[in-house]
């Protein structure tokens, strides 16, 4: 009895479900699919410009840079961790590729030099936290500080630009296939390959055990530790992979670039419905988040609202896209 | 004579605009002598306005004889001026005029509203040219930008780039702004939408700096051929008036704003006779477009070596100006307060 | 003799001042199954935890196959062959019943998935649990929760299988099925250690006995002796007159400086629930201690989570004993004077992080706001300390943290702190889980005479003979309706059984939760 | 055995204590205290004038803005919720004080209506956190943003200035007392109130209760809704009250002043030790937490540190201060 009682107590406690298929028909994310269509009906129907490949395709990019983020975040979230630094790792792997670049380095190994200083970064928020003994969140108020100090000081405080953009990393990441941004692509199948791994393997499996009852898995013998340093790892790897593709994009770079995506990536996981008891989390949540978000922003400009207004009307927006998820995830248990 | 201490506090320092500043001031230290001066750089990284006031403060307890302050936002300096006021440190404003109650105040820097006028001067002869028929002829929309709302700098750019336009181009219509947004990327997609959903606009302006590489980013992606003016002069900027992507841009003459306070402060500082000075010194604004840009672009070779040089005759000019009987410095706040 | 598979010698356990065990020794050869006896917070889960591999041991030394051994974590000892059902289960509950049996067996390898599943499948069959595997745990009773982690257990094919009260939570039935499975498991070479407050069970099942006092290991009886259990208890009590169950005036003492309100009869009429939950009419008296029945789901906790506001019903009407009608808000039931022991103390019912003191007066300073605003801190903890001693919550001191209690004693606090809100009605579901023989009547004794004092008490346990034991009346559930009332001599587990399963088919008699008695008496 | 492997996986769980007096002598906050001393000494010893009373000011001004509301957070923290929109709540207080006070509106009446439409957007994180069902995290990312925009629509986008500076509230409100500035005064007794709520009333008690357990809480008969809305509106009123004080002493209010005071304020809970598991809090630690961060900022400045580097400086800083403190309490528990 008391069971259901509990289950009561945290309503959003069941999202997440076990496998694609499964998921896909109980439509955990019907809800958010719903406020995501209407706000794209919403803004298309009386600006069809909106539907403009240019306009879908700006509006995709925006999302991808978030959204691969937000990926790994829901799996810090489902661990009920964490990580602010990330638009430090963010900044540092765009900002360490572009200077590698400019010395001469070809894009190629830029590229791979970037996303290893990002993985390592991330580890560095790993081992911290758990040599430490303090849950990453507070760590990483620290390290964000660290990490955007640091790209402050390998830039001098400068943005960098001039790019190769002939070159065949510009082109073929930075550039459209099949009618979308190869980032987009990029981000998709990173979607894909993650929510699966979250589902159906040991080791998101193991996430979502340590994030349900630590206490549990550290008594089992799950390495918890290690489990948490690799995924800050990889979220550090995610971090620098979409700094990438932002370089590979506007092939140019800034010190302050990305100031602030933290607090955007976990608006896309928590409106996309990821709890933060942890134990569950949703990647389709996550990327529908992070495109009502995007949407937002175009609806703004779209309907040309004054900018004294737009900050409150975006945050009606994600208050109202939140209410109503939540009440229809509540009538569907109910 | 001793030697004189002047403390720069800046905010925003990851801003290229805020390193020219910087590199004029050290520029004037070195024109000086380092023997005479001492320079110090202080100052929030970002937009922390309640960090540059500590900043400040500090900076007068750590001992300084003078603090040159960049004012971005005009109200977050009045109490530290007071308490400085107070104790006696002087200040010499940069980038904006401090509101009219500050009393006394001594503002080195250009004027916003002239820059957006010059920018605007440039957009019309480019459309004229564009068009082969003149600017009275001419009509279309126009769409505005703006990132940070109510920073005088910047919206005073705007209102002069839409007065200046509208007197020539009467049959123009200037759309209401939007948020451009601060973040390069933000910035980038909600240029995008507008121009998506203007694609035919007489032009794009925008006073702000992330804004402007993103709509050159966009034009030249696209193809749009419209004129753009930058307000700021980033190394990106500076390229771009190189390859012709944009018509041209306006500086606002950070260099010899920091150059021409430090040299001012330091000059009130060692003659004990006069009275620290008042009112608004005036420091030109610089067009850079494709006459001037290849000495522009050679002048930041080596480090901005070449800056000082390239620079000169504003410093020469302003230096010049008496530092008595200035206009004072509501002119800058226009009829604003 | 066989040689022993596992051994422990002077094993010792202190936490700061608490000496939880001293030089604590046995040997566990295979096929044999040895029980673990002793009353709360004897050290029984302290000794099982650091032969598991969960907890080290200030002292002592541990073998396998003679050779000795050390474990950083339960995954070592799990490597050597020892597997563990912890009294605080160890599962997660927003992962599937698969997940959550995989979780250990993926310690070593992640094997293929339908091989896996056919086994987990089997065993989960053989303790009576047939759910899709597919399930979340969330949605699961404690003792189905139980199965889950026995299973989890079992899937490993252990030399030696630990089992810290597996049963606290079972039905007859199921705890039948896994005696079965212990015998079968004995006779294939495993070495079982065994810990239940049910003594019966022991002796049923275990060929030895290990009696724990005070952290000592004391001399233990011959269990293949069926007349045993006086002398295991009287083992497990040693000669501590404070500890003797037939001392009679000692409930009185339990209850001094209790004071309960007058309170009026529970009277219910046409309540039903949103899922088939009906009650037409039951009045109970004050004074009356009513027994509420039923196999799983059959609605007792509908009743309780009625009553206690936590349920919101469809319709219906309820007098609470204090007159208050009802309110679908527990803050407001429990000002009304309704008191609630949920089975799960863990999740609902302890403050795990927050000290003893300040969980024993919790509902009365927190939730009656009886202590007014500014909280006296010396009066709170004279307070607990008194009730503490007058429950015989073995303890170190009041202000340490709840959690460092044993299983048992956490339960005493929970009781403590209810009877410090002086309710008019108390509803109890499975009060005396993990509670010690002689707790446990103490806890009986301490009911009866609340009943006596005026209060309406309503129990419900997942041990039939308890509610026999306890009750005045029972009343039966059967398919979430009030199906019938058993009093006075009709009060037997035979009755009972029929009642509770008069409207099942003979498919659901095998189901989770039927009484062991039942098929005990040939009646399925 | 479990209980054990939880309180090892909480080292941090035990913090904060009962009475001021116990907690005094157990010195849970020793190794913050520590930090502090030894951040004071490094900065003093080779820069005597950080000692000026000036200086010691102004730092503990700028302190104050930010612990006040960190004394609220620390109630929000043990409930295990957090509030994000603090800095828009801070920021409407402030400019709708100094709106009404240019309306002509005397300046005791306009801070009783800020301090009123602090403690009510506050009611309404609550009420829509509890209405919802969603934790106070994730309203307040999109309140945050409701709330800023609100500044920004009332104040026009424009900084509003010209208060009457010798009018009896600036004088002593914004003035200084007995040698230190009245905010000063009126944070640290509102961190001695605070401390004793926490720690000694019923409120505090339900407080901590709801954080150890909320579900347990709730089957005691706790009213956990009515006491998470009254905690969101009371640390409304802090931030609120935080606003104020600013504008008491800035004399002028910026339409974007306060953006990202959430992060500093969340930094000084959680450097100050307060466990994000809930059930616990120290405002002690709070203050020096608010403390050590503002001490950062002036060492950067008697340092004479690069900006390029401050910010490294900074987040190395934290990290380290975060770190010996979790030391010094592991050392003390083992
Ligand atoms: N939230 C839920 N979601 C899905 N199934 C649930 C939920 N809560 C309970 N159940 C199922 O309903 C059944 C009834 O469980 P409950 O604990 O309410 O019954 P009960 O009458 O108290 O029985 P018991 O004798 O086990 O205490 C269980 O089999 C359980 O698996
Ligand atoms: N983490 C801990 N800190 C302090 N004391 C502890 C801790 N864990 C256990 N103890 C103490 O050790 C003693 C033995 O506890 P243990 O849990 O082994 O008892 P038990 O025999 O299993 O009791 P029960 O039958 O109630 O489960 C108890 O006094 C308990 O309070
Ligand atoms: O962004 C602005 C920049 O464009 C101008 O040059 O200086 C002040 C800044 O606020
Ligand atoms: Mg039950
Ligand atoms: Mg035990």
């Amino acid at each position: 009895m008391s069971q259901e009682a509990v289950s009561k107590l945290t309503p959003d406690a069941k999202t997440g479900g076990p496998s694609l298929f499964a998921r896909l028909t109980r439509f955990d994310e019907a809800g958010l699919l719903l406020g995501f269509v209407f706000l794209v009906l919403l803004i298309g129907i009386p600006h069809p410009e909106f539907f403009n490949p240019g306009s879908i395709e700006a509006t995709l990019r925006q999302t991808a840079f978030v959204a691969i983020i937000a990926f790994g975040m829901v799996f810090l979230v489902a661990m009920v961790e964490i990580d602010l630094s990330i638009s430090g790792i963010y900044a540092v792997a765009g900002m360490s590729m572009a200077l590698l670049i400019k010395a001469g380095v070809d894009p190629w190994a830029a590229v791979c030099v970037a996303l290893l200083a990002g993985t390592l970064l991330g580890l560095v928020n790993g081992l911290l936290s758990v040599l430490l003994g303090v849950p990453l969140i507070i760590v990483s108020l620290g390290t964000l500080s660290v990490f955007f100090g640091l790209n402050l000081i390998i830039s001098g405080g400068l943005a960098v630009f001039g790019m190769p953009r002939d070159h065949s990393f510009f082109q073929i990441i930075g550039g459209n296939h099949f009618g979308l941004p190869m980032t987009v692509w990029i981000t998709i199948a990173t979607g894909i390959v993650l929510h699966f791994v979250l589902w159906r393997t040991r080791y998101g499996a193991q996430v979502r055990a340590i994030g349900s009852n630590t206490a549990a898995a550290k008594f089992l013998g799950i390495k918890v530790a290690r489990t948490r340093v690799l995924t800050t790892a990889f979220v550090g790897f995610l971090a620098a992979l979409s700094g990438v593709l932002t370089l590979a994009f506007f092939k140019a770079s800034e010190p302050t670039i990305g100031a602030g995506i933290e607090l955007r990536v976990i608006a896309a996981v928590v409106i996309g419905g990821t709890s933060l008891a942890g134990g569950s989390g949703t990647i389709l949540g996550a990327a529908l988040g992070a495109l009502i978000i995007t949407l937002i922003d175009s609806g703004i400009v779209f309907y040309g609202i004054d900018p004294d207004y737009s900050q409150f009307v975006t945050g009606v927006v994600i208050v109202v896209a939140i209410g109503l998820d939540r009440l229809a995830k509540r009538r569907k248990t109910s | 004579q001793d030697k004189v201490t002047i403390s720069l506090i800046q905010i925003l320092t990851v801003q290229e605009w805020a390193s020219e500043v910087e590199a004029g001031a050290r520029a004037a230290v070195a024109d000086i002598g380092e023997d005479k001066i001492t320079l110090r750089v202080q100052g929030p990284a970002g937009f922390e306005l309640a960090k540059q006031a500590q900043v400040t403060l500090s900076e007068v307890e750590r001992g300084t004889d003078a603090i040159i302050l960049s004012n971005v936002a005009p109200g977050a300096m009045i109490e530290p001026a007071a308490i400085l006021a107070e104790r006696g440190v002087p200040i010499t404003w940069i980038v904006s005029a401090p509101p009219n109650e500050v009393e006394n105040a001594f503002f080195v820097g250009s004027d916003p509203y002239a820059v957006g006028e010059a920018g605007a001067n440039l957009i019309v002869d480019a459309l004229e040219e564009k068009h082969g028929k003149p600017a009275s002829e001419l009509s279309g929309e126009i769409v505005q930008g703006l990132c940070v709302p109510g920073l005088p700098v910047l919206t005073r750019r705007m209102h002069a780039v839409e007065a200046a336009v509208s007197e020539k181009i009467p049959n123009a219509t200037f759309l209401p702004p939007f948020d451009s947004k601060l973040d390069l990327t933000q910035s980038y997609a909600s240029w995008n939408q507008a121009i998506q959903k203007y694609p035919d606009a007489l032009f794009y302006t925008d006073p702000c700096e992330d804004a402007n590489k993103n709509i050159q980013k966009i034009r030249v992606d696209d193809g749009i051929d419209v004129p753009q003016v930058y307000y700021d002069n980033p190394e990106i900027a500076r390229q771009a008036v190189l390859d012709g992507e944009v018509t041209g841009l306006v500086s606002s003459n950070r260099f010899t704003e920091g150059y021409v306070a430090v040299w001012a402060t330091a000059k009130a500082l060692m003659d004990e006779e006069q009275p620290f000075p008042t009112g608004w010194l005036h420091v030109p604004y610089k067009v850079v477009d494709q006459e001037n840009i290849g000495a522009y672009i050679a002048a930041w070779d080596d480090n901005g070596a070449g800056l000082r040089e390239f620079y000169d005759p504003e410093i020469t000019t302003t230096r010049a100006l008496p530092l008595t009987g200035l206009p004072p410095t509501s002119d800058y706040n226009g009829g604003a307060q | 003799m066989t040689r022993e598979i596992f051994s422990a010698r002077g094993i010792g356990k202190t936490y700061g001042a608490t000496v939880a065990l001293d030089n604590v020794g046995f040997e566990l050869r295979p096929g044999e199954i040895i029980g673990l006896a002793g009353m709360n917070g004897a050290g029984k889960s302290t000794l099982l935890q650091i032969i598991a591999g969960a907890i080290r041991p200030s002292a002592g030394e541990l073998t396998i196959d003679g050779h000795p051994v050390q474990f950083g974590s339960t995954a070592d000892a799990l490597r050597e062959g020892i597997a563990i059902v912890s009294q605080e289960l160890s599962l997660f509950s927003s992962l599937s019943v698969e997940e959550n049996l995989r979780m250990l067996k993926g310690q070593r390898s992640w094997p293929s998935r339908s091989a896996f599943r056919k086994e987990a499948r089997k065993i989960l069959s053989e303790l009576g649990f047939d759910y899709d595997l597919g399930r979340r745990l969330e949605g699961l009773s404690l003792g189905e929760r139980q199965l889950v982690e026995i299973a989890r257990a079992l899937l490993q094919s252990p030399r030696v299988l630990i089992l810290d009260e597996p049963t606290s939570s079972l039905h007859t039935s199921e705890v039948k099925r896994l005696h079965d499975q212990l015998r079968r498991l004995r006779d294939l070479g495993v070495g079982i250690v065994y810990v239940t407050h049910f003594l019966e069970d022991l002796i049923d099942v275990c060929d030895e006995a290990v009696v724990l006092r005070n952290g000592q290991r004391v001399a233990s009886p011959d269990l293949k002796d069926p007349d045993s259990l006086p002398a295991l208890v009287a083992a497990m009590l040693g000669d501590d007159p404070l500890a003797d169950p037939e001392t009679e005036d000692e409930s009185d003492h339990a209850l001094e400086g209790y004071s309960f309100p007058e309170g009026g009869p529970l009277v219910i009429s046409d309540l039903r629930g949103t899922s088939g939950f009906a009650v037409e009419a039951l009045e109970v008296k004050a004074g009356e201690v009513y027994g509420v029945s039923g196999l799983v789901g059959s609605g007792v906790s509908d009743l309780f989570e009625i009553l206690f506001g936590v349920q919101k019903p469809a319709a219906g009407r309820v007098r609470l004993p204090s007159g208050a009608s009802m309110q679908p808000d527990p803050a407001a039931a429990v000002k009304a004077g309704v008191a609630y022991l949920p089975a799960d103390r863990k999740a609902l019912s302890l403050m795990q992080r927050q000290s003893i003191a300040e969980n024993v007066v919790s509902v009365r300073s927190l939730a009656q706001g009886r202590d007014g605003i500014v909280l006296d801190r010396a009066q709170t903890v004279a307070l607990a300390q008194k009730r503490c001693a007058q429950l015989g919550v073995k303890l170190a001191t009041v202000e340490q943290t709840v959690s460092e209690l044993s299983g048992g004693n956490q339960q005493k606090v929970v009781f403590a702190k209810w009877l410090e809100a002086q309710p008019t009605l108390l509803l109890l579901d499975d009060p005396t889980r993990g509670i010690d023989i002689h707790a446990r009547l103490e806890i009986h004794r301490i009911v009866r005479h609340l009943a006596q004092a005026g209060l309406v008490v309503l129990v419900y346990s997942s041990d039939p003979g308890e509610i026999i034991d306890l009750a005045d009346r029972i009343g039966v559930f059967v398919d979430g309706r009030l199906a019938g009332e058993l009093s006075g001599a009709e009060m037997t587990e035979h009755n009972l059984l029929v009642m509770m399963n008069s409207t099942k088919d003979a498919g659901a008699v095998s189901g989770p939760g039927l009484p062991r008695k039942l098929e005990a008496e040939g009646l399925s």
